[in-house]
């Protein structure tokens, strides 16, 4: 059971950690465009999760304001998904967990967008337009690169392999969150499995089922990815920017 | 109609030249290594920024570094295809850029280490770079003037963005004010060198001011950056590291030290500290992406197969 | 003579089995199954510590740790050596390690997370392994029991220098003490769990210990363990994160909460946090490795042959 | 013209730079036998670094001790010469930056147990020992990759091809030392030229000679490499470890 606090820390965190992943990209994509599209999706995530630690510091009442939360935790107080926080491997790895990502937050953030909490509302309203874009551009891509070539049928299924286990996660029932995550599945299997099927992708089969990032108990990756984002401001205590 | 006599009256009456136009083949070539350099710079130059984005210090300034370093992808994609109505395409000029056969600007052969670069940058490599562009929107060739239009909208915010990163520094912990001045010590003559070689020196200048692409001088243009710079520098309350910055009241403008030219000819060359790493960097992105440009091809050939046979069947 | 009888007596008169004698199919497997598992341990068990050598807080303690580390790879070298008196190579048991075939210790399948793991793997993990190694040190096998004296002494020095982390951690900070806590309540159930299932549930003890391989059975040792961490426990200041640990006067030992032995089947099965990333991580530095192998082989060869034809022409 | 506290902290910087590096090969090395040794290596320049970081302090006179002259300079104020900070690229890389640091390293070191102060003469006279364990051990593998397959004998020339140019940068002179590292010069190409000739490379010609790293003018690379180092130590101001 999460506190709400928790809650809006952990749809953030998600955002947050995407964001930086995405960014790392920045300068390397396959193309031009596509270097355009990622730092897109970037930024959307960044917005988005600018706007949830600013709720989440809200909620807490510590006068916790966006750059306390994402500069000044640790990694075991983080509680986003372990998803996001793998390594982007290759384009592939990257655009399998885009495609889950974005196929958990369209659902999320349409379901927030009606609930009852005014502020979540409203972030979601916004976030759902900007995540049905992100689903978009990784299905395409899922697409392409699983009816490609070879070698990109063969990267995208093990990008699918690696990555398939940690959606798990995302799903993890809690009726007392203003969206319960297990109600979500539904519309992420439909998506998820329709774009597999079109990519010619098959879902593994697997019964490990990663998880503990909505704990704080995340993998060995995070703590080098918080390190790097947050070396400069820690570097500088109570400075402006 | 005579085409040579054409081209000449259109320049002369300042209108602009359009891709179906006839041109001399040396406007046509000249036009395509400086619009090429041009987009190369903006491509080779999201580097030195880019290196920065992981680790800015608050959201918002990472989200408007991350805004900045894409618009400069943008950029790159409008001049290429500027470049592309002159009959050279896009994958053409990547390779000759990839092989080393054609330039970006030298500036981006220096590394960014520190935060306040980011400042910096904005403030004086897009400051020196809006110097050099906003008389290229009057350039006589038409593509090439409406991207420029644009592209000096956004770099123009790009530089007000820059100077405020830098007068927050300024302002902040005397750590962040030391940051800031010792990035304007850095940065200061490699931006002057961006105007080229003093006027004397400069080989191409003559011809390009006949054709109207180039409108003043290295020297006017660096004169003009000078003059500009000194006054806002006052503002942000850091110091310019030229000991002879003096004001010429005869001239009417401020005295300044050239930059070393000779270390200007040598990072064109390939010596600067990071030429070499900004190379392999581009080259690696090209050639890790091979293989995804392979499919997104292939797929779209598999489409296309699709495609007829339904409208065959139909 | 029988040799039958031979290995027998040797056995029942608790001296060493040594490479030369006759031995048992079924104990020469066995030993090269535990062996080899051992040996395996120490390599990927140098992972969760390597983790933070880069980022050890001061330098002696990353010194402290890049040796600790490299002693594990030397007590894999060891304990492949002795394996190989067993008439099996380390390629041969490497590759069964690369290929899932063989395992090694499921504590190594949890992340280490923080500074203060350092510490806990020191303090209960090689704490753990000393307990179950001690014994080891009177095994049947000769090669075995040596290779285990040498790698016990260093595993207390381990373990000592662990001890001392967590000892200055919770005698720090208040964060310091927090992360310390924090990080034996994460290790404290795999620890138990290094000792495997319990006994009425361990399918190779009894004929492990009518051999002299094993002496104690997993619950005798996982009771002198908790007896022994309890106290130590107390003199660190932190608490064992088990409320079902208490005294128990009749059987003048502690009582405590079972660990968990379905995740620990669960993680042998290669379900735990960190075994994909383990292999994988072991299996990329391998084939990252081969073309240096492959050159140290021609280098070799070619040194031999050079050797070969200068003791021909003299 | 370096001041003396400079000019320790440029040979202390260049060692912990250098082990830091070596360090980020543990668990990766092509075989056991190379991890050993790497993490040898990466020990002895550690030591090398612990003894020359205190004396720095003492020079200094500011109360600073090693860990906080490794922990709480910013790469603006680090001495190292750029070679040391380089990537480690591949093994062949890696062998490469060894062989030439260890081959200015010995000369260097030797000097300095010669040389009239105290202190330094008695660090120098541990550490070319060392050293010349180092070296041997660069050059038998410089050897073998570059006489090795046409695989190794590539990556090992472009290896020295991309390393050679960051060596002008230990030799530049300064007289006002207690060793000119332009005496050291001749040392290093009688034993860098006869390692390569025995591994058939050829020493690269280039006009190309980056410095800085005495000044604190590095490369990109090293404040990555020092917010890894430094990101622990930083969190926990005034802790004890």
């Amino acid at each position: 059971v999460a506190s709400r606090f928790d809650f809006v820390l952990g749809l953030a965190d998600d955002a947050l950690v995407a964001a930086q992943r995405l960014a790392e990209w920045c300068t390397r994509g396959p193309e031009m465009e596509e270097d355009i599209a990622l730092a897109n999706i970037a930024l959307d995530q960044l917005g988005a999760a600018r706007l949830l630690l600013t709720h989440a510091g809200e909620v807490e009442g510590a006068g916790r304001d966006e750059d306390a939360l994402a500069y000044l935790r640790d990694d075991r107080e983080f509680r986003n998904c372990l998803l996001v926080e793998l390594p982007n491997g290759d384009f592939a790895l990257t655009m399998a967990k885009l495609l889950f990502l974005a196929a958990y937050q369209v659902p999320l953030y349409t379901a927030l967008a009606g609930c009852g909490d005014e502020r979540l509302a409203a972030i979601g309203a916004k976030a759902r337009k900007e995540s049905a874009y992100h689903l978009d551009h990784a299905s395409l891509w899922v697409r392409r690169l699983g009816d490609g070539t070879d070698e990109s049928h063969r990267r995208m299924q093990a990008a699918v392999d690696e990555v398939w286990p940690y959606t798990y996660e995302l799903f993890t029932p809690d009726p007392t969150t203003p969206v319960d995550p297990a109600t979500l599945r539904v519309d992420f299997d439909s998506v998820v499995s329709g774009v597999l099927a079109e990519a010619t992708l098959t879902v593994p089969e697997t019964s490990w089922r990663p998880a503990g990032g909505r704990d704080g108990v995340h993998t060995e990756h995070l703590s080098y990815l918080l390190a790097e984002l947050q070396v400069l401001h820690r570097a500088h205590p109570g400075a402006s920017w | 109609a005579d085409p040579t006599a054409y081209f000449a009256e259109v320049i002369a009456a300042d209108q602009k030249v359009e891709p179906r136009d006839w041109m001399p083949e040396a406007y046509r070539a000249t036009l395509i290594r400086q619009i090429a350099q041009h987009a190369h710079s903006e491509i080779i130059g999201m580097q030195p920024e880019g290196n920065w984005i992981t680790r800015a210090p608050s959201l918002k300034r990472k989200a408007i570094l991350l805004a900045k370093v894409q618009d400069e992808a943008g950029h790159g994609l409008y001049l290429y295809a500027a470049a592309e109505t002159l009959g050279v395409s896009r994958d053409e000029l990547v390779d000759l850029l990839l092989a080393g056969r054609q330039k970006y600007s030298s500036i981006f052969n220096y590394p960014t280490l520190t935060w306040a670069d980011m400042g910096t940058i904005g403030w004086l490599v897009d400051g020196a770079a809006i110097v050099n562009q906003v008389p290229l929107c009057r350039c006589s060739y038409g593509p090439y003037a409406r991207a420029m239009i644009r592209i000096c909208k956004e770099e123009s915010f790009h530089q007000r963005q820059g100077y405020e990163i830098l007068h927050t520094l300024a302002h902040g912990t005397p750590a962040q004010r030391e940051m800031a001045q010792d990035s304007v010590n850095r940065w200061w003559y490699p931006s002057l060198a961006m105007f080229g070689p003093p006027d004397t020196d400069s080989t191409h200048s003559a011809q390009s001011m006949a054709w109207k692409i180039k409108r003043f001088s290295n020297d006017e243009l660096r004169q003009r950056f000078v003059d500009m710079c000194v006054g806002q520098a006052e503002v942000l309350g850091l110091t310019v590291p030229d000991p002879g910055l003096a004001w010429n009241d005869e001239r009417g403008a401020y005295d300044f030290t050239q930059p070393d030219y000779a270390e200007l000819m040598r990072v064109i060359k390939g010596a600067g500290p990071c030429n070499r790493q900004r190379m392999e960097h581009r080259r690696r992105a090209h050639r890790e992406g091979a293989w995804v440009r392979a499919a997104a091809a292939a797929y779209a050939a598999k489409k296309e197969q699709a495609n007829k046979k339904e409208k065959v069947s139909t």
